[in-house]
């Protein structure tokens, strides 16, 4: 069986239907434990009891990335395979990316107030993430705004492709604008030195309570979109002379 | 010859299929009238036709490059004057002539007025005159006749019958008489598509979710 | 194409100043900004590089509805889908006659309006430069979003949220050549990039926005 | 409750905002979904010809 | 007048997010000016005042062609005409629908803004008052633009060029007034015009709105 | 009892006189049919009646408030549904029902989908629709049956009907034929104004100047 029979709405009713009940308690334990247990760590010696936010932070912030990588994946499954339920996978996931990059961005604002002494910097990875919010802005916008289905399903998989692209260009052209205050990547406190034990730990729950959280919301959300497609499929069809 | 066949076609607007099974062949020097009451499917079908939208199923066989489109609207600049609206259209068409489509449309003495200025008669006139500079031989055309009065519509028979003595062909949907009696008539109404079967391809997301 | 660059300069005069428009627009924004944040000289002029490339953007994206939803209301776009142009072509030549009437003054006008606004003297270069090589990726951007959004009636607004974030690295790259120049630094990265940039964008875009109008032409 | 000290109002700031955020997303998800299902089932109600129950 | 007001209101949600889209291209702005003028907080702080102004104008500028264009487009507005409300009220329902998707939302979200622009916090009051006096007076305007330009299908520039102008002495006071905000100053006399201004524009323009509306339909 | 009068109108279009001396009574139950070829100010007169734009010369005479107008365009919402652009027109009218009229045009089926997905005779019967809900009892009608199929026609004629028999009266312009023998027909073609006399008031500046 390939994964390509998900795609017909029928299986993937019966296989979400199936796995969300599952899915919900798991999720539950990782995020709420994952962030309780972060909650509760002690202060790091340098940055006080800031770390705490890291625990939403930094999930937060990779899944803002990883939505939008797997919309774009979803939206090529479209524009290329034609699976009616991987574009609306790709429209149920949009929202969730934009709140997750809000969560993102407040967290990090709320960070940088007690450690660069303003709540917005015009650091370079702060902007790339605005950006990032302003192109989901976007294309939840072009899918509202669309009348007709199919042409929305197709417009924002165009969308979607050329706003990744030069999502990349702004990301690139943010570092170039000015030198940044934001640490590196890897899951380090600063370049070179491993964040201890204590922290990384519950991060690592974290993170999967919060993957686990956008799988639920995005197989309801996407179960939601199809409902409604039906409902409309219906109307369509007894309306039709 | 042959202009354009049409073999079992299938359209679908909205999502949902409107007709299939539609086959015919129109040769050279004859017309097709499609009819068919409103909502049927015949704009969708010559837009088909038209190549603005692809065939669900079935196939569209015609030369390429020799289509000319005549929608419901008219596709005119109001800022420009009659002539030019026409001389553009011919320029794309890769032509110069203009003179005899604006004599043909009786359309000379409004040559120089803005396009914005014609009335409702006036305007169509233009965009059938349109169709005399494209130079293409199969003309489809989307209710001509709207808003003519009798005499335009006797100005227009004569253009369809010079354009089909001249070789070329056309196929109009419309709901009334065209004085046009040499022209073969379609009904769409016995070709109303049914729900989809299984295993056909869905034309949108209505049929894949019905 | 080239009839339809010409029809679409001729469009854009008659309908009342199609190369003053964009300029007045420019000049009405350099007196605006500066009853809005003061006239302190030393101020305008640091901030001057932003403006004057903030308000090109905008004066590109006001202008943008006239690409292709004019043509979509009147029933020509149908007409042209049909017509013996590629669409690729159409698209080209409209974003064209778009940069030829709003980019194009913008770009001869600009040192002027740098002027008003206090930029130094030795970044007018630097500007006209950047100017000419990013206005033209502007109008193609532009014309993309022209093309998703035409035939939905709904204002400029969502146009411009489809657009502004396109333009991103072109703003960044042309307000950095110009504020390099400014500052009497050398500017060749950002101008290089942003060459870049344009050239690819003028390659690429054109595909996707004609398939873009394909799809709402359907 | 902890001691923060001077990071107070941050933490609590981006504590608040995200379970706010989130749990107003989950809400919304939840509310369409129910509203989209109970539209479908009285579609299917009126439509005699429901080929498959959703 | 009610039913046009929720009709249109109802028109700008369907068409996707009416309250939304005018702050996204709000956030768009404040993104884009850093990017043209330099992260520097401080120079930021002292445009601040200024762009959010501006930004409100061009918000919405850029929605104005949904007050009439689309009803004269699609033949409403000449029904509307003939209907028995007053056009003098079908321009103000109007106007405030424009106002309530656009003006207010803007209104609410301004603070956040000016977090952004680094605006100083004491200038937040008189930044939420002064745009609360002047956004509808800035709707105001924008349908009498819209009105007189009904009917010239020539993109969102004529529109601004004429409606620009006649937002100037709304901006400089509403500026101004931050500006005292953030400088800790008294803002009572600015407001105070500012005030006046919106109040004569809401009781006049309808009627001169009204009368370009007529003209254009003649 | 006369509901329209008009007593020796001109009218004029693009600043220069289009028909003149036109006198007409229309009563309660009684329709009027305005022909005449493209172009001679069919579309004018109407809209002056109407009350868009004021007569050159002569007078109409209606009680307030008892004139609805159908132009060829239909004025509909795209976004919104059939039956929320009637209900919104109800509202206008201060009216509340909309059963009846969407009854009347056989427009039940397709009361919740959003006007934009109609075929052109299905929108027009939308905009016909309309005329029901204004409660008004002077109808003029721009070319009402464009697009209409056959059926369509016969149910607007019931319409018309119904709204004469209810005391009501129409003025109709058209190119084609109504099924309405009991109308009076009125051809404009005889009132073609003639180059301005002297001492009359010009009608803009193409006639000031002229
Ligand atoms: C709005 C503001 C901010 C945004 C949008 C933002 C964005 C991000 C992103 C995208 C990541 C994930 C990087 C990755 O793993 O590839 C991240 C990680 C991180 N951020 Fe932020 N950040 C912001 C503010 C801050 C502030 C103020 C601090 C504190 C000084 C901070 C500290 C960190 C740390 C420690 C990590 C984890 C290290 C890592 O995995 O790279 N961030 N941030
Ligand atoms: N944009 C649209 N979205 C969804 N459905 C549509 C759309 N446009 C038309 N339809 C539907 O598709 C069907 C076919 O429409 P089409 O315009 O082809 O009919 P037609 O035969 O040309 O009718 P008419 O004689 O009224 O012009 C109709 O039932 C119509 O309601
Ligand atoms: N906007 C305009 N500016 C200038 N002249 C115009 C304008 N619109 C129409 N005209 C001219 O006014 C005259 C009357 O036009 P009108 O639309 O009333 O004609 P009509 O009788 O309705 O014709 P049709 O049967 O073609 O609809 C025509 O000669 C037309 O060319
Ligand atoms: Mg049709
Ligand atoms: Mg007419």
């Amino acid at each position: 069986m390939s994964i390509w029979e998900y795609a017909n709405p029928v299986k993937f009713m019966r296989l979400s239907g199936a796995v969300l009940p599952w899915l919900v308690p798991l999720a539950a334990i990782c995020l709420l434990g994952g962030l309780i247990w972060g909650y509760s760590t002690p202060p790091d010696y340098r940055q006080g009891a800031s770390v705490k936010i890291m625990f939403l932070h930094v999930p937060s912030a990779m899944m803002a990335i990883n939505i939008w990588i797997m919309m774009l994946v979803a939206s090529l499954i479209w524009i290329i395979r034609r699976h009616h339920v991987s574009a609306l996978a790709a429209k149920a996931a949009a929202p969730i990316g934009a709140v997750m990059t809000l969560i993102a961005l407040v967290t990090g604002a709320a960070w940088g107030q007690p450690t660069w002494g303003t709540w917005w910097e015009w650091d370079p990875r702060l902007t790339s993430f605005l950006v990032l919010f302003l192109f989901y802005l976007g294309y939840i916008a072009l899918w509202e705004a669309v009348e007709n289905p199919d042409s929305a399903a197709d417009l924002t998989g165009v969308l979607c492709l050329v706003g990744s692209v030069f999502a990349l260009l702004s990301r690139y052209a943010a570092h170039f604008w000015t030198q940044g205050l934001h640490q590196g990547s890897s899951l380090s406190v600063a370049p070179g030195e491993r964040m201890s034990a204590v922290y990384r730990y519950p991060l690592y729950v974290c993170m999967i309570g919060f993957f686990l959280l956008f799988l639920i919301l995005l197989l309801v959300r996407t179960r939601t979109e199809i409902r409604i497609r039906r409902t409309a499929a219906l109307q369509a069809r007894e309306a039709r002379p | 010859m042959s202009l354009l066949s049409v073999v079992d076609l299938a359209v679908a607007r909205g999502g949902l299929r409107t007709v299939e099974g539609v086959s015919f062949t129109v040769d050279a020097g004859a017309a097709l009238i499609l009819r068919g009451p409103n909502g049927i499917g015949k704009t969708t079908l010559l837009r088909c036709l038209a190549g603005l939208q692809p065939p669900l199923e079935g196939r569209v066989i015609a030369a390429p490059d020799s289509i000319a489109y005549a929608a419901h609207a008219d596709g005119l600049k109001t800022m420009l004057s009659v002539a030019e609206n026409l001389r553009f259209w011919a320029r794309v068409f890769d032509r110069d002539e203009i003179d005899a489509a604006l004599e043909a449309m009786n359309l000379r003495d409004l040559a120089e007025r803005p396009a914005g200025a014609l009335s409702a008669g006036q305007k169509r006139r233009l965009g059938l005159a349109r169709l005399l500079v494209t130079g293409r031989p199969v003309w489809l055309l989307d209710e001509p006749t709207v808003s003519l009065d009798a005499d335009s519509v006797a100005l227009f028979a004569a253009v369809i019958r010079g354009h089909l003595a001249a070789g070329g062909a056309a196929v109009m949907a419309t709901h009334i008489e065209l004085a046009l009696p040499e022209a073969a008539i379609l009904d769409l109404g016995g070709y109303r598509a049914r729900p989809r079967a299984a295993g056909l391809r869905p034309a949108g997301f209505n049929e894949a979710f019905a | 194409m080239t009839a339809l660059l010409l029809r679409d300069l001729r469009l854009a005069i008659r309908a009342g100043g199609g190369f003053g428009l964009g300029l007045a627009f420019f000049l009405i924004l350099c007196t605006l900004v500066p009853f809005g944040v003061g006239s302190d000289g030393d101020i305008l002029g640091r901030i001057a590089p932003g403006i004057l490339w903030v308000g090109a953007l905008l004066a590109c994206l006001l202008s943008l509805d006239r690409i292709f939803a004019l043509d979509h209301e009147d029933g020509s776009l149908d007409l042209l889908a049909t017509a013996p142009i590629p669409l690729e072509g159409a698209v080209a030549a409209k974003a064209g006659a778009h940069w030829l009437t709003t980019g194009l003054p913008l770009v001869v006008a600009a040192p002027l309006f740098g002027l008003l606004l206090h930029l130094p003297l030795q970044a007018v270069p630097n500007l006209l430069i950047s100017l000419l090589i990013g206005t033209p990726a502007l109008s193609m951007l532009g014309a993309f979003g022209a093309a998703i959004t035409v035939g939905l009636r709904r204002g400029g607004l969502l146009l411009s949220l489809l657009v502004l974030p396109l333009y991103v690295p072109t703003l960044i790259f042309g307000a950095e050549a110009v504020r390099r120049g400014a500052a009497g630094m050398d500017a060749t990265t950002p101008l290089i990039f942003q060459a870049a940039i344009s050239l690819s964008t003028l390659a690429l875009i054109p595909f996707a926005a004609a398939a873009a109008l394909r799809i709402n032409l359907r | 409750m902890m001691e923060l000290g001077k990071y107070t109002q941050s933490v609590l700031t981006a504590y608040g905002v995200s379970v706010v955020a989130i749990v107003g997303l989950i809400v919304q998800s939840l509310w369409r979904n129910a509203r989209a299902r109970a539209a479908l089932n009285r579609q299917e109600q009126s439509t005699k010809g429901g080929r498959d129950a959703r």
